[in-house]
């Protein structure tokens, strides 16, 4: 079957999920490929949407945070403070789902502004949500954002979410206590942090993407590993299932 | 012991001029209803709070409603931006916007420590992030046992609250159910409180997940049927996902946005 | 996820000696049966930890299981006192236990502290009273926004937590309703959790005022049907008010204890 | 109707609340006395237990804090952190009835350790339970305790609720917000604390009961009201609901 470059992200993220994780998701594209996952690989896979609803099984993709398919297959549904501090903060989620209207070189988010200077910005985004604990106090973050030279920048404009800081050590310095932003996954491909620089790097591409692309499309010198792999596309499974949440 | 009242008594009784006010929801019961008998009173210099501001929100600030925003999400879900807000923001139309900036965790944490009459809570948030030099409202904390620093935040103290529920009974008891929010916390962290509702009920008759708000702590209850449009209200209606996307045709420009507010008033 | 297990089993993989564990339980729900195990399987050197230690306590105590109580109020609801507390406070029978003790307020805080992953919590509490002085647990905090000094507790971190519900379904999350005390905070403050349930169902329908635990953040789930007798589950069982009664004439004399604990192996 | 000491006590303290008023009830004879307040003359009088529910409306006297009756018949039942952190402390309470070991001049309760020291008590009491908030964060305190020497001492042995410490200032010294012991039924009467010194004052007695009787079974030298009032026996109806609900 034939599949946009959108598909094939949302695809990468769903495999990104193993089954029985416990999964913090944001709305979106993140949901999508949540649920998808949940409807082929991860049969277990628990999801924790941030308006308080732990194991939602939704039989249709939610369309808001607070969409009453949520509360009414949930498990649990407890109020937002409680989500916020009896779940999320103690490192109880394993995988925090997140988006990025900037990510930098280090993995930090910026959802806040974009351009000038806070008080003037050029573009008002509409700010932090639950991301900055998310990208804080999951076990691990995985950011899913369609690569642009405007969103893949050298340095964010506002740090919305802390990822790497400017590199090694301080997420430790900070007291963060979660792995940060282990994994993105873009239209074009995979990037992960090096183990000692924390710098992401491109280490798989979708198929039919060149390298040159990915670097065309990213605002700073990226480095490519040396083991680069390239993904499986979409299975049919895959993509009836997801055709079939999104239509 | 609450006042039922009709929605104009009680919002004029509740929100005044100058408030910090606090319409709660979380995409699930938002008070639209309020909001709109808000505007049509002409209320200025709103101190306008929620974690989540969205159409609603976009409507007060486009009206000229507000002062200042104290959030922590503020967009169309499942939609985009808000038009009115980002117009308030860049361009200072139709006056500026003052804007208070914080993470769910934090006004939840925010509203917590008011509604448990503390000036402060703690958590582990804002770290590493551009947030906290942005407002005087973050701050840290020592713990004084293990010595590690967290991070504090204000209590949010609101002079009103105004949120909606499913039902209320003749006495003013309140009920609510489905997604809950922090609904709670901010009738508790204010002075005055609104509660419209779907119904009022001879008797509450006990829900799976329903959070109960007795009479004693709410000063009014409105009927508004339908009045959390085009959000819902859980058993009773869905959410009006056609309008949203309306939305962000009617609020890009001043003049359409301008029509639909004498349609309000 | 939960493990499902006879009773005798989970209780050898949750409590162990030495730990620190609570048996929480509000005068409703208390985990009798799980506690008659801890005594069959001969633990030894627990820092039994609950707001309200009771009869379950006074025998885990008399059993010589404890060797520390961190509590809140010790007495037998209702009747008076607990003999075999008094027993090992005031003469070191069968062995001295040391206490620390708080407030109601405090204990429940510490909990919540614990649950959240934050070391301390902040309250207005234990203010001009002599707790304090007793134990480094309690200290004071200033508030980094208005300067006001408030009490400050130290979290209340668990090996084991145990506790009784009413339902769990065949992958293991919990279900309790009517009062529901600290049990979840409890369950969430340990490294190690066990729920004892009436019973194991195929579908947990939603009922008013249940609180839900997931699977996930439970260790070991096992049956025991009746497990919080003397005390009730409520809609399965009542309160054996009389044997309440009864426990202060078999708890005042050593002997008369020792008789009714052999009855337990 | 002829009627014992005990039941002029509890009648008493039920008189003492107004209708409308929020109490915050512990178990015995402050839930004996709101009870009956709220079968007599106080029918919309709200009853907090720190079990966690509010408002319940028992149809029996309620045998321990926890009992079913209490979550069966509440506008809401809550978990025990909320009763304490948004009902409790904020002062959102209007009275809270408190039982005592022992009770000084200066309203501090005791129900922690009679004799020796705190590490090596003479007597082991059940300790604080809910009672030094409610001593501190309720707009007033009613304190119901049967009136003996023992009881009623110069300087309890442990202050485990705070009254008045050692005389006035001292509770706004602490930013302790509610009005503290402000009544003391017992047996024989009823104190108050005196305005300016804050030293527990006989203010009225039951019928039939002398002053010379009261200041036998008090510890300290006990000052007597120049107004020294009796109060009125209990009305046939108020025993008769009284003894339909402890029988």
């Amino acid at each position: 079957m034939n599949y946009s470059s959108d598909e094939m992200m949302t695809v990468a993220a769903a495999r990104a999920l193993r089954d029985g994780a416990v999964c913090f998701v944001g709305i979106g594209l993140p949901s999508t490929a949540a649920n998808l996952a949940r409807r082929t690989h991860a049969e277990n896979l628990v999801l924790v949407y941030e308006s308080g609803t732990i194991g939602a099984k939704p039989d249709r993709l939610p369309l808001s945070i607070g969409d009453g398919v949520l509360a009414d297959t949930a498990v649990s549904v407890v109020g937002v403070p409680e989500i916020f501090n009896y779940w999320l903060q103690p490192g109880r989620i394993d995988v925090g789902f997140l988006g990025a209207a900037q990510l930098d070189r280090f993995g930090n988010i910026n959802t806040t502004v974009i351009g000038g200077d806070y008080r003037h910005p050029g573009v008002r985004l509409p700010g932090a949500g639950g991301a900055p604990e998310i990208a804080a106090s999951c076990r691990e973050v995985v950011v899913v954002v369609r690569q642009t030279k405007r969103a893949f920048v050298e340095r964010v404009d506002f740090v919305t979410s802390f990822g790497f800081g400017s590199g090694p050590g301080e997420r430790e310095e900070l007291g963060l206590r979660g792995a940060g932003p282990q994994l993105v996954i873009t239209d074009l491909g995979v990037l992960r942090p090096d183990p000692d620089t924390r710098e992401l790097v491109l280490t798989a591409l979708h198929p039919g993407v060149d390298v040159a692309t990915v670097r065309e499309r990213t605002g700073w010198d990226l480095r490519v590993a040396d083991d680069l792999g390239v993904g499986e596309p979409p299975t049919d499974r895959e993509l009836t299932v997801l055709r079939e949440l999104t239509r | 012991m609450a006042t039922i009242a009709p929605l104009s008594e009680a919002v004029a009784h509740v929100v005044r001029d100058g408030d910090t006010v606090a319409f709660e929801g979380f995409t699930h019961l938002i008070p639209f209803a309020a909001g709109h008998e808000v505007i049509r009173q002409g209320r200025r210099d709103l101190t306008l709070v929620r974690m989540t501001p969205d159409v609603l929100y976009d409507q007060l600030i486009g009206a000229g409603c507000a002062r200042k925003l104290v959030f922590s999400w503020g967009g169309n879900p499942g939609v985009g931006s808000l038009h009115r807000f980002r117009d308030a923001v860049q361009n200072g139309w139709p006056r500026p916007l003052e804007l208070e900036e914080h993470s769910h965790a934090g006004m939840a944490n925010r509203y917590v420590a008011a509604a448990s009459g503390l000036p402060f809570a703690v958590l582990r948030g804002y770290t590493g992030t551009d947030l906290p030099a942005q407002t005087a409202n973050i701050a840290s904390v020592t713990c004084p046992f293990t010595g590690e620093v967290l991070t504090a935040v204000a209590a949010l103290e609101l002079d009103a609250a105004v949120v909606h529920a499913q039902r209320a009974d003749r006495h003013g008891n309140v009920q609510l159910w489905g997604i809950t929010g922090v609904q709670k916390e901010a009738v508790l962290a204010a002075t005055r409180s609104l509660v419209t509702v779907e119904e009022v009920v001879d008797e509450l008759e006990p829900r799976p997940g329903a959070v109960v708000l007795p009479s004693w702590v709410v000063d009014y209850v409105a009927e508004a049927p339908g009045g959390a449009h085009p959000s819902y209200a859980h058993d009773y209606s869905v959410r009006d996902n056609d309008f949203y996307v309306a939305w962000d045709e009617i609020s890009r420009d001043r003049d359409r946005f301008a029509q639909w507010l004498e349609g309000v008033a």
